[in-house]
Protein backbone atom coordinates (compact mmCIF):
# COMPACT_ATOMS: atom_id res chain seq x y z
CA UNK A 1 0.00 0.00 0.00
CA UNK A 2 0.98 3.80 -0.69
CA UNK A 3 -0.33 6.54 1.19
CA UNK A 4 0.13 10.10 0.05
CA UNK A 5 -1.25 13.08 2.10
CA UNK A 6 -1.63 16.82 1.02
CA UNK A 7 -2.68 19.79 3.41
CA UNK A 8 -5.59 21.49 2.75
CA UNK A 9 -6.98 25.20 5.29
CA UNK A 10 -8.82 22.61 7.30
CA UNK A 11 -8.29 18.96 6.79
CA UNK A 12 -5.76 16.74 5.60
CA UNK A 13 -6.25 14.31 2.31
CA UNK A 14 -5.13 11.05 2.69
CA UNK A 15 -5.09 9.00 -0.39
CA UNK A 16 -4.20 5.03 0.07
CA UNK A 17 -3.62 2.88 -2.80
CA UNK A 18 -3.76 -0.17 -2.65
CA UNK A 19 -5.23 -3.08 -0.24
CA UNK A 20 -5.88 -2.83 3.33
CA UNK A 21 -5.87 -5.36 5.56
CA UNK A 22 -4.37 -6.88 8.51
CA UNK A 23 -0.95 -6.42 6.70
CA UNK A 24 -1.30 -3.18 4.98
CA UNK A 25 -3.51 -1.23 7.97
CA UNK A 26 -1.20 -0.46 10.52
CA UNK A 27 0.55 1.66 8.15
CA UNK A 28 -2.99 3.35 7.47
CA UNK A 29 -3.01 3.54 11.26
CA UNK A 30 0.00 5.11 12.03
CA UNK A 31 -0.36 7.98 9.28
CA UNK A 32 -4.07 8.93 10.76
CA UNK A 33 -2.30 8.94 14.17
CA UNK A 34 0.49 11.36 12.61
CA UNK A 35 -1.75 13.44 11.15
CA UNK A 36 -4.10 13.64 14.76
CA UNK A 37 -1.13 13.68 16.64
CA UNK A 38 0.38 17.00 14.64
CA UNK A 39 -3.38 18.61 15.74
CA UNK A 40 -5.48 18.41 12.99
CA UNK A 41 -9.36 16.57 13.27
CA UNK A 42 -10.31 16.72 10.14
CA UNK A 43 -9.31 14.09 7.56
CA UNK A 44 -10.68 13.52 4.66
CA UNK A 45 -9.48 9.58 2.90
CA UNK A 46 -9.65 9.15 -0.91
CA UNK A 47 -10.62 5.81 -1.21
CA UNK A 48 -10.22 5.44 -5.17
CA UNK A 49 -7.40 3.48 -5.67
CA UNK A 50 -8.31 1.60 -2.78
CA UNK A 51 -8.93 -1.86 -4.26
CA UNK A 52 -9.77 -3.98 -0.70
CA UNK A 53 -10.87 -3.50 2.53
CA UNK A 54 -10.75 -6.15 5.32
CA UNK A 55 -12.74 -5.19 8.86
CA UNK A 56 -9.09 -4.72 9.79
CA UNK A 57 -9.50 -1.60 7.77
CA UNK A 58 -12.72 -0.98 8.90
CA UNK A 59 -12.04 -0.78 12.50
CA UNK A 60 -8.68 1.75 11.67
CA UNK A 61 -11.21 4.23 9.71
CA UNK A 62 -14.24 4.19 12.71
CA UNK A 63 -11.09 4.67 15.50
CA UNK A 64 -9.83 7.52 13.80
CA UNK A 65 -13.05 8.42 13.49
CA UNK A 66 -13.63 8.35 17.37
CA UNK A 67 -10.42 10.47 17.51
CA UNK A 68 -11.17 12.98 15.15
CA UNK A 69 -14.95 13.56 16.81
CA UNK A 70 -13.44 13.66 20.48
CA UNK A 71 -11.41 16.55 18.81
CA UNK A 72 -14.99 18.54 17.22
CA UNK A 73 -13.08 17.39 13.72
CA UNK A 74 -14.46 14.42 11.75
CA UNK A 75 -13.46 11.73 9.08
CA UNK A 76 -14.78 11.66 5.84
CA UNK A 77 -14.55 9.07 2.79
CA UNK A 78 -13.93 9.74 -0.80
CA UNK A 79 -14.01 8.10 -3.71
CA UNK A 80 -15.27 4.87 -2.51
CA UNK A 81 -16.15 2.31 -5.31
CA UNK A 82 -19.23 -0.02 -5.28
CA UNK A 83 -16.79 -2.94 -4.09
CA UNK A 84 -15.50 -0.82 -1.05
CA UNK A 85 -19.41 -0.20 -0.16
CA UNK A 86 -20.21 -3.88 0.37
CA UNK A 87 -17.55 -3.95 2.67
CA UNK A 88 -18.28 -1.01 4.58
CA UNK A 89 -22.41 -1.66 5.16
CA UNK A 90 -21.78 -4.51 6.21
CA UNK A 91 -20.08 -3.00 9.13
CA UNK A 92 -22.89 -0.03 8.41
CA UNK A 93 -19.59 2.47 7.86
CA UNK A 94 -22.04 5.67 6.58
CA UNK A 95 -23.67 5.64 10.62
CA UNK A 96 -20.43 6.65 11.66
CA UNK A 97 -18.65 8.18 8.21
CA UNK A 98 -20.42 10.64 5.95
CA UNK A 99 -19.40 9.56 2.38
CA UNK A 100 -18.71 11.34 -0.33
CA UNK A 101 -18.86 11.01 -4.25
CA UNK A 102 -16.53 13.97 -5.01
CA UNK A 103 -13.47 15.43 -3.58
CA UNK A 104 -14.24 18.98 -3.69
CA UNK A 105 -17.35 17.91 -2.07
CA UNK A 106 -15.62 16.23 0.80
CA UNK A 107 -12.95 18.85 1.47
CA UNK A 108 -15.81 21.40 1.02
CA UNK A 109 -16.92 20.26 3.85
CA UNK A 110 -14.53 21.03 6.22
CA UNK B 1 -9.60 -29.59 -5.68
CA UNK B 2 -6.98 -26.85 -6.70
CA UNK B 3 -5.04 -26.33 -3.67
CA UNK B 4 -2.56 -23.95 -2.51
CA UNK B 5 -0.93 -23.21 0.56
CA UNK B 6 0.87 -20.22 2.03
CA UNK B 7 3.18 -19.06 5.12
CA UNK B 8 0.39 -18.16 7.98
CA UNK B 9 1.52 -14.37 7.68
CA UNK B 10 -0.18 -11.14 7.08
CA UNK B 11 2.00 -11.16 4.14
CA UNK B 12 0.34 -13.74 2.82
CA UNK B 13 -3.33 -12.28 2.37
CA UNK B 14 -2.60 -10.39 -1.11
CA UNK B 15 -1.36 -14.17 -2.66
CA UNK B 16 -4.41 -15.68 -1.10
CA UNK B 17 -6.97 -13.42 -2.36
CA UNK B 18 -5.14 -13.40 -5.78
CA UNK B 19 -5.85 -17.16 -5.54
CA UNK B 20 -9.68 -17.15 -4.45
CA UNK B 21 -10.16 -13.83 -7.33
CA UNK B 22 -9.06 -16.87 -9.51
CA UNK B 23 -11.66 -19.28 -7.99
CA UNK B 24 -14.76 -17.23 -8.04
CA UNK B 25 -13.74 -16.61 -11.55
CA UNK B 26 -13.64 -20.13 -12.99
CA UNK B 27 -17.04 -20.60 -10.87
CA UNK B 28 -18.57 -17.44 -12.78
CA UNK B 29 -19.20 -15.01 -9.90
CA UNK B 30 -19.27 -11.48 -11.35
CA UNK B 31 -16.96 -8.66 -10.06
CA UNK B 32 -19.44 -8.17 -6.74
CA UNK B 33 -19.61 -11.26 -5.77
CA UNK B 34 -15.70 -12.41 -6.25
CA UNK B 35 -14.52 -9.14 -3.96
CA UNK B 36 -17.12 -10.46 -1.10
CA UNK B 37 -15.51 -13.87 -1.40
CA UNK B 38 -12.04 -12.37 -1.13
CA UNK B 39 -13.32 -10.50 1.60
CA UNK B 40 -14.98 -13.66 3.89
CA UNK B 41 -11.70 -15.71 2.82
CA UNK B 42 -9.44 -12.85 3.85
CA UNK B 43 -11.68 -12.31 7.37
CA UNK B 44 -11.22 -16.54 7.74
CA UNK B 45 -6.90 -16.18 7.07
CA UNK B 46 -6.39 -13.06 9.21
CA UNK B 47 -8.25 -14.63 11.93
CA UNK B 48 -5.95 -17.99 11.82
CA UNK B 49 -3.37 -15.83 11.56
CA UNK B 50 -3.97 -14.05 14.29
CA UNK B 51 -5.76 -15.96 16.86
CA UNK B 52 -4.67 -19.35 15.37
CA UNK B 53 -1.15 -19.03 15.35
CA UNK B 54 -1.22 -16.10 17.16
CA UNK B 55 1.21 -14.87 14.86
CA UNK B 56 3.82 -17.52 14.89
CA UNK B 57 5.90 -17.21 11.66
CA UNK B 58 5.65 -21.30 11.11
CA UNK B 59 1.98 -21.77 10.67
CA UNK B 60 0.57 -23.02 7.48
CA UNK B 61 -2.49 -22.22 5.72
CA UNK B 62 -3.92 -24.54 2.74
CA UNK B 63 -6.65 -23.02 0.62
CA UNK B 64 -8.43 -25.13 -1.52
CA UNK B 65 -11.87 -25.16 -3.76
CA UNK B 66 -13.87 -26.80 -5.81
CA UNK B 67 -16.48 -24.95 -8.49
CA UNK B 68 -19.66 -26.43 -7.77
CA UNK B 69 -22.55 -26.98 -10.45
CA UNK B 70 -24.10 -23.58 -8.87
CA UNK B 71 -21.42 -21.58 -6.99
CA UNK B 72 -18.12 -22.16 -4.76
CA UNK B 73 -17.08 -24.29 -1.89
CA UNK B 74 -13.93 -23.13 -0.21
CA UNK B 75 -11.95 -25.12 2.30
CA UNK B 76 -9.07 -23.71 4.63
CA UNK B 77 -7.42 -25.79 6.53
CA UNK B 78 -4.79 -24.94 9.33
CA UNK B 79 -3.18 -26.74 12.35
CA UNK B 80 -3.14 -23.92 14.52
CA UNK B 81 -5.19 -23.52 17.87
CA UNK B 82 -9.01 -24.53 17.89
CA UNK B 83 -11.60 -22.15 19.33
CA UNK B 84 -15.55 -22.38 19.52
CA UNK B 85 -17.35 -19.95 16.72
CA UNK B 86 -20.70 -20.50 18.81
CA UNK B 87 -19.46 -18.67 21.72
CA UNK B 88 -18.23 -15.87 19.70
CA UNK B 89 -20.77 -12.75 19.51
CA UNK B 90 -22.49 -10.95 17.05
CA UNK B 91 -20.78 -7.61 16.81
CA UNK B 92 -23.53 -4.88 17.54
CA UNK B 93 -23.13 -1.85 14.76
CA UNK B 94 -26.30 -0.32 16.54
CA UNK B 95 -24.38 1.96 18.84
CA UNK B 96 -22.84 5.34 19.59
CA UNK B 97 -19.88 5.98 17.80
CA UNK B 98 -17.59 6.00 21.13
CA UNK B 99 -18.96 3.00 22.10
CA UNK B 100 -18.14 0.83 19.14
CA UNK B 101 -15.51 -2.15 19.95
CA UNK B 102 -13.00 -2.56 18.05
CA UNK B 103 -13.05 -6.35 17.18
CA UNK B 104 -15.41 -9.17 16.33
CA UNK B 105 -16.37 -8.37 12.48
CA UNK B 106 -14.61 -11.18 10.91
CA UNK B 107 -16.89 -14.21 11.96
CA UNK B 108 -19.89 -12.30 11.29
CA UNK B 109 -18.71 -10.41 8.06
CA UNK B 110 -17.98 -14.37 6.35
CA UNK B 111 -21.35 -15.30 8.16
CA UNK B 112 -22.96 -12.58 6.23
CA UNK B 113 -21.31 -13.23 3.21
CA UNK B 114 -20.73 -16.96 2.72
CA UNK B 115 -24.20 -19.00 2.42
CA UNK B 116 -22.47 -21.93 4.66
CA UNK B 117 -19.62 -21.33 6.92
CA UNK B 118 -18.53 -24.90 9.07
CA UNK B 119 -15.86 -25.28 11.22
CA UNK B 120 -14.18 -28.26 12.19
CA UNK B 121 -11.34 -28.36 14.17
CA UNK B 122 -8.37 -31.28 15.32
CA UNK B 123 -9.29 -33.95 13.41
CA UNK B 124 -6.76 -35.42 11.23
CA UNK B 125 -6.38 -32.73 8.27
CA UNK B 126 -6.09 -30.16 11.15
CA UNK B 127 -8.44 -27.23 11.37
CA UNK B 128 -11.05 -27.63 8.08
CA UNK B 129 -13.22 -24.18 7.60
CA UNK B 130 -15.71 -24.73 4.88
CA UNK B 131 -17.69 -22.38 2.99
CA UNK B 132 -19.88 -22.44 0.31
CA UNK B 133 -20.95 -19.38 -1.82
CA UNK B 134 -23.99 -20.21 -4.20
CA UNK B 135 -25.43 -17.35 -6.87
CA UNK C 1 -23.46 33.71 -20.14
CA UNK C 2 -25.35 31.54 -17.39
CA UNK C 3 -24.07 31.23 -14.00
CA UNK C 4 -24.43 28.36 -11.62
CA UNK C 5 -23.98 28.57 -7.94
CA UNK C 6 -22.57 25.76 -5.32
CA UNK C 7 -22.66 26.30 -0.94
CA UNK C 8 -19.44 24.50 0.34
CA UNK C 9 -18.68 25.02 3.93
CA UNK C 10 -16.31 27.86 3.72
CA UNK C 11 -17.47 29.14 0.68
CA UNK C 12 -19.43 29.60 -2.53
CA UNK C 13 -18.34 28.59 -5.86
CA UNK C 14 -19.50 30.64 -8.98
CA UNK C 15 -19.19 29.20 -12.12
CA UNK C 16 -20.39 31.16 -15.59
CA UNK C 17 -20.01 30.15 -19.03
CA UNK C 18 -19.75 32.13 -21.79
CA UNK C 19 -18.59 35.89 -22.40
CA UNK C 20 -17.64 38.70 -19.90
CA UNK C 21 -18.04 41.54 -21.55
CA UNK C 22 -20.09 45.04 -21.01
CA UNK C 23 -23.08 43.21 -22.22
CA UNK C 24 -23.38 40.59 -19.88
CA UNK C 25 -20.89 41.80 -16.62
CA UNK C 26 -24.03 43.04 -15.02
CA UNK C 27 -25.46 40.03 -14.40
CA UNK C 28 -22.22 38.69 -12.68
CA UNK C 29 -22.05 41.50 -10.77
CA UNK C 30 -25.44 40.95 -9.43
CA UNK C 31 -24.80 37.13 -8.74
CA UNK C 32 -21.91 38.09 -6.59
CA UNK C 33 -23.60 40.63 -5.06
CA UNK C 34 -26.25 38.11 -3.63
CA UNK C 35 -23.92 36.05 -2.35
CA UNK C 36 -21.98 38.70 -0.62
CA UNK C 37 -25.31 40.69 0.50
CA UNK C 38 -26.49 36.73 1.96
CA UNK C 39 -23.54 37.50 4.44
CA UNK C 40 -20.84 34.92 2.89
CA UNK C 41 -17.25 36.60 2.09
CA UNK C 42 -15.58 33.62 1.05
CA UNK C 43 -16.44 32.88 -3.14
CA UNK C 44 -14.78 30.97 -5.85
CA UNK C 45 -14.87 31.62 -9.41
CA UNK C 46 -14.67 29.24 -11.96
CA UNK C 47 -13.44 30.29 -15.13
CA UNK C 48 -13.23 27.05 -16.57
CA UNK C 49 -16.03 27.75 -19.57
CA UNK C 50 -15.41 31.45 -19.18
CA UNK C 51 -14.28 32.14 -23.37
CA UNK C 52 -13.72 36.07 -22.79
CA UNK C 53 -13.67 38.84 -20.35
CA UNK C 54 -12.82 42.59 -20.68
CA UNK C 55 -11.49 44.91 -18.59
CA UNK C 56 -15.38 45.53 -17.51
CA UNK C 57 -15.70 41.91 -16.28
CA UNK C 58 -12.38 42.06 -14.84
CA UNK C 59 -13.52 45.57 -12.64
CA UNK C 60 -16.36 43.10 -11.31
CA UNK C 61 -13.76 40.31 -9.86
CA UNK C 62 -11.49 43.16 -8.28
CA UNK C 63 -14.26 45.08 -6.80
CA UNK C 64 -15.78 41.82 -5.40
CA UNK C 65 -12.29 41.30 -3.88
CA UNK C 66 -13.05 44.53 -2.37
CA UNK C 67 -15.96 43.80 -0.49
CA UNK C 68 -14.58 39.98 0.32
CA UNK C 69 -11.69 41.66 2.40
CA UNK C 70 -13.44 43.94 3.97
CA UNK C 71 -15.59 41.01 5.19
CA UNK C 72 -12.36 39.44 6.38
CA UNK C 73 -12.72 36.95 3.55
CA UNK C 74 -11.97 36.54 0.10
CA UNK C 75 -12.43 35.71 -3.51
CA UNK C 76 -10.49 33.20 -5.44
CA UNK C 77 -9.97 32.38 -8.92
CA UNK C 78 -9.70 28.71 -10.58
CA UNK C 79 -9.36 27.31 -14.32
CA UNK C 80 -8.10 30.28 -16.12
CA UNK C 81 -6.91 29.28 -19.49
CA UNK C 82 -4.05 30.62 -21.12
CA UNK C 83 -6.38 33.08 -23.21
CA UNK C 84 -8.52 34.21 -19.84
CA UNK C 85 -4.56 35.26 -18.09
CA UNK C 86 -3.88 37.29 -20.42
CA UNK C 87 -6.55 39.37 -19.87
CA UNK C 88 -5.80 39.43 -15.84
CA UNK C 89 -1.99 39.80 -16.66
CA UNK C 90 -2.75 43.28 -18.34
CA UNK C 91 -4.43 44.67 -14.95
CA UNK C 92 -1.90 42.75 -12.71
CA UNK C 93 -5.16 40.82 -11.27
CA UNK C 94 -2.83 38.19 -9.37
CA UNK C 95 -1.30 40.85 -7.38
CA UNK C 96 -4.99 40.93 -5.87
CA UNK C 97 -6.55 37.70 -6.39
CA UNK C 98 -5.35 34.04 -5.81
CA UNK C 99 -5.63 31.63 -8.50
CA UNK C 100 -5.78 28.23 -8.60
CA UNK C 101 -5.37 25.34 -11.21
CA UNK C 102 -7.50 23.25 -9.43
CA UNK C 103 -11.25 23.50 -8.31
CA UNK C 104 -10.30 21.28 -4.99
CA UNK C 105 -7.50 23.83 -4.19
CA UNK C 106 -9.97 26.48 -4.34
CA UNK C 107 -12.14 25.14 -2.47
CA UNK C 108 -9.43 23.69 0.26
CA UNK C 109 -7.90 27.19 0.62
CA UNK C 110 -11.33 28.40 2.62
CA UNK D 1 -11.76 45.80 -47.63
CA UNK D 2 -14.77 43.42 -45.41
CA UNK D 3 -16.33 44.81 -43.30
CA UNK D 4 -19.54 44.83 -41.03
CA UNK D 5 -22.15 47.30 -39.49
CA UNK D 6 -23.16 46.57 -35.52
CA UNK D 7 -25.86 48.35 -33.74
CA UNK D 8 -24.25 49.90 -31.22
CA UNK D 9 -25.33 48.23 -28.33
CA UNK D 10 -23.36 46.04 -26.28
CA UNK D 11 -25.50 42.88 -27.23
CA UNK D 12 -23.58 43.36 -30.46
CA UNK D 13 -19.90 42.67 -28.80
CA UNK D 14 -20.57 39.14 -29.19
CA UNK D 15 -20.63 39.41 -32.37
CA UNK D 16 -18.19 42.02 -33.25
CA UNK D 17 -16.09 39.29 -30.90
CA UNK D 18 -16.86 36.46 -34.25
CA UNK D 19 -16.24 39.24 -37.00
CA UNK D 20 -12.62 40.02 -35.84
CA UNK D 21 -12.12 35.95 -34.69
CA UNK D 22 -12.36 35.59 -38.67
CA UNK D 23 -10.11 38.39 -39.79
CA UNK D 24 -7.07 37.05 -36.99
CA UNK D 25 -7.85 34.04 -38.46
CA UNK D 26 -7.50 35.04 -42.16
CA UNK D 27 -4.30 36.97 -40.98
CA UNK D 28 -3.09 34.17 -39.84
CA UNK D 29 -2.47 34.78 -35.87
CA UNK D 30 -2.40 32.10 -33.36
CA UNK D 31 -5.37 31.58 -30.97
CA UNK D 32 -4.06 33.64 -28.23
CA UNK D 33 -2.88 36.57 -30.10
CA UNK D 34 -6.48 36.16 -31.85
CA UNK D 35 -8.00 36.44 -28.30
CA UNK D 36 -5.87 39.65 -27.47
CA UNK D 37 -7.09 41.25 -30.95
CA UNK D 38 -10.57 40.48 -30.08
CA UNK D 39 -9.82 41.72 -26.45
CA UNK D 40 -8.42 45.27 -27.77
CA UNK D 41 -11.60 45.95 -30.16
CA UNK D 42 -13.76 45.36 -27.40
CA UNK D 43 -12.33 47.63 -25.19
CA UNK D 44 -12.75 50.01 -27.94
CA UNK D 45 -16.28 49.17 -29.39
CA UNK D 46 -17.40 49.14 -25.77
CA UNK D 47 -16.17 52.28 -25.23
CA UNK D 48 -17.65 53.37 -28.53
CA UNK D 49 -21.43 52.56 -27.22
CA UNK D 50 -20.78 53.60 -23.48
CA UNK D 51 -18.96 56.94 -23.51
CA UNK D 52 -18.87 57.82 -27.71
CA UNK D 53 -22.85 57.08 -27.88
CA UNK D 54 -23.77 57.06 -24.02
CA UNK D 55 -25.71 54.00 -24.43
CA UNK D 56 -28.53 56.22 -26.82
CA UNK D 57 -30.13 53.08 -28.81
CA UNK D 58 -29.80 54.35 -32.19
CA UNK D 59 -25.36 54.86 -32.93
CA UNK D 60 -24.11 52.57 -35.78
CA UNK D 61 -20.39 50.77 -35.11
CA UNK D 62 -18.54 49.91 -38.37
CA UNK D 63 -16.17 47.50 -38.03
CA UNK D 64 -13.05 46.68 -41.19
CA UNK D 65 -10.05 44.88 -41.59
CA UNK D 66 -7.25 44.57 -43.72
CA UNK D 67 -5.04 41.47 -43.66
CA UNK D 68 -1.66 43.10 -44.28
CA UNK D 69 1.73 41.43 -45.47
CA UNK D 70 3.04 41.03 -41.49
CA UNK D 71 -0.09 41.41 -39.84
CA UNK D 72 -3.58 42.64 -39.46
CA UNK D 73 -5.16 46.29 -39.45
CA UNK D 74 -8.73 46.75 -37.95
CA UNK D 75 -10.46 50.42 -38.72
CA UNK D 76 -13.65 50.79 -36.25
CA UNK D 77 -16.14 53.97 -37.55
CA UNK D 78 -18.22 55.55 -35.25
CA UNK D 79 -20.12 58.71 -35.17
CA UNK D 80 -20.42 59.19 -31.39
CA UNK D 81 -19.17 62.01 -29.55
CA UNK D 82 -15.30 62.56 -29.81
CA UNK D 83 -12.67 62.87 -26.72
CA UNK D 84 -9.07 63.46 -26.34
CA UNK D 85 -7.38 60.01 -25.96
CA UNK D 86 -4.16 61.79 -25.05
CA UNK D 87 -6.00 63.07 -21.55
CA UNK D 88 -6.87 59.64 -20.41
CA UNK D 89 -4.39 58.82 -17.93
CA UNK D 90 -2.61 55.30 -17.74
CA UNK D 91 -4.42 53.56 -15.24
CA UNK D 92 -2.29 52.10 -12.03
CA UNK D 93 -2.74 48.90 -10.94
CA UNK D 94 0.35 48.94 -8.55
CA UNK D 95 -1.82 50.49 -5.63
CA UNK D 96 -3.76 48.36 -2.44
CA UNK D 97 -6.38 47.34 -3.41
CA UNK D 98 -8.47 49.15 -2.28
CA UNK D 99 -6.91 51.97 -4.16
CA UNK D 100 -7.84 50.42 -7.16
CA UNK D 101 -10.13 52.86 -9.08
CA UNK D 102 -12.54 50.48 -11.43
CA UNK D 103 -12.52 52.34 -14.56
CA UNK D 104 -10.03 53.24 -17.05
CA UNK D 105 -8.30 50.07 -18.55
CA UNK D 106 -9.99 49.70 -21.90
CA UNK D 107 -8.10 52.31 -23.60
CA UNK D 108 -4.49 51.14 -22.02
CA UNK D 109 -5.07 47.08 -22.56
CA UNK D 110 -5.82 48.23 -26.70
CA UNK D 111 -2.65 49.95 -26.62
CA UNK D 112 -0.64 47.14 -24.43
CA UNK D 113 -2.16 44.59 -27.06
CA UNK D 114 -1.85 46.78 -30.42
CA UNK D 115 1.34 47.67 -31.99
CA UNK D 116 -0.16 50.49 -33.07
CA UNK D 117 -3.78 52.73 -31.94
CA UNK D 118 -4.45 55.63 -33.57
CA UNK D 119 -7.69 58.08 -33.58
CA UNK D 120 -8.89 60.29 -35.93
CA UNK D 121 -12.19 62.23 -34.89
CA UNK D 122 -15.38 64.08 -36.55
CA UNK D 123 -14.10 63.63 -40.35
CA UNK D 124 -16.44 63.27 -42.81
CA UNK D 125 -16.00 59.53 -41.70
CA UNK D 126 -17.08 60.06 -38.64
CA UNK D 127 -14.92 58.77 -36.01
CA UNK D 128 -11.75 56.82 -36.77
CA UNK D 129 -9.73 54.27 -35.10
CA UNK D 130 -6.89 52.53 -36.74
CA UNK D 131 -5.41 49.15 -34.77
CA UNK D 132 -2.69 47.44 -36.37
CA UNK D 133 -1.69 44.36 -35.17
CA UNK D 134 2.34 42.85 -36.33
CA UNK D 135 2.99 39.23 -35.74
N1 LIG E 1 -9.04 -19.14 13.56
C1 LIG E 1 -9.22 -18.82 14.84
N2 LIG E 1 -8.47 -19.41 15.78
C2 LIG E 1 -8.63 -19.09 17.06
N3 LIG E 1 -9.53 -18.19 17.51
C3 LIG E 1 -10.29 -17.55 16.62
C4 LIG E 1 -10.18 -17.83 15.24
N4 LIG E 1 -11.07 -17.07 14.60
C5 LIG E 1 -11.71 -16.35 15.52
N5 LIG E 1 -11.27 -16.64 16.75
C6 LIG E 1 -11.75 -16.07 18.03
O1 LIG E 1 -13.02 -15.46 17.77
C7 LIG E 1 -12.99 -14.06 18.09
C8 LIG E 1 -13.85 -13.28 17.10
O2 LIG E 1 -13.28 -13.33 15.80
P1 LIG E 1 -13.65 -12.24 14.73
O3 LIG E 1 -15.15 -12.18 14.63
O4 LIG E 1 -12.95 -12.54 13.46
O5 LIG E 1 -13.14 -10.87 15.32
P2 LIG E 1 -11.67 -10.38 15.67
O6 LIG E 1 -10.70 -11.26 14.98
O7 LIG E 1 -11.68 -8.98 15.16
O8 LIG E 1 -11.59 -10.44 17.17
C9 LIG E 1 -11.54 -13.70 18.06
O9 LIG E 1 -11.25 -12.62 18.88
C10 LIG E 1 -10.86 -14.97 18.54
O10 LIG E 1 -10.91 -15.03 19.95
N1 LIG F 1 -15.08 56.19 -27.79
C1 LIG F 1 -15.07 57.09 -26.81
N2 LIG F 1 -15.88 58.15 -26.87
C2 LIG F 1 -15.90 59.05 -25.89
N3 LIG F 1 -15.13 58.97 -24.78
C3 LIG F 1 -14.28 57.94 -24.67
C4 LIG F 1 -14.23 56.94 -25.67
N4 LIG F 1 -13.32 56.04 -25.27
C5 LIG F 1 -12.83 56.46 -24.10
N5 LIG F 1 -13.40 57.61 -23.72
C6 LIG F 1 -13.08 58.38 -22.50
O1 LIG F 1 -11.85 57.91 -22.00
C7 LIG F 1 -11.99 57.42 -20.67
C8 LIG F 1 -11.09 56.22 -20.44
O2 LIG F 1 -11.52 55.15 -21.23
P1 LIG F 1 -11.08 53.67 -20.87
O3 LIG F 1 -9.61 53.64 -20.73
O4 LIG F 1 -11.64 52.74 -21.85
O5 LIG F 1 -11.73 53.40 -19.46
P2 LIG F 1 -13.25 53.34 -19.05
O6 LIG F 1 -14.08 53.17 -20.28
O7 LIG F 1 -13.27 52.13 -18.19
O8 LIG F 1 -13.50 54.58 -18.30
C9 LIG F 1 -13.46 57.11 -20.55
O9 LIG F 1 -13.90 57.19 -19.22
C10 LIG F 1 -14.09 58.19 -21.41
O10 LIG F 1 -14.19 59.41 -20.70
Amino acid sequence: MEITTKQYKRCDLVKAVGRIDSNTAPELEKKFNEILDNGSSGVAFDMAEVDFISSRGLWVLLETQKTCKKNKGKLVLVNVSENMQQALDLAGVKHFIDIYDDLTEAIGSF
Amino acid sequence: MPSKTFAGRFTSLEKIADFIAQAAQKAGFDSKSAYAIQLAVDEACSNIIEHGYAERENGKICCNYEVLENGLKIVIQDWGKSFNPNEVPKPNFEVALEDLKPRGAGLYFMKEIMDEVNFEFDNKDGNLLTMIKRK
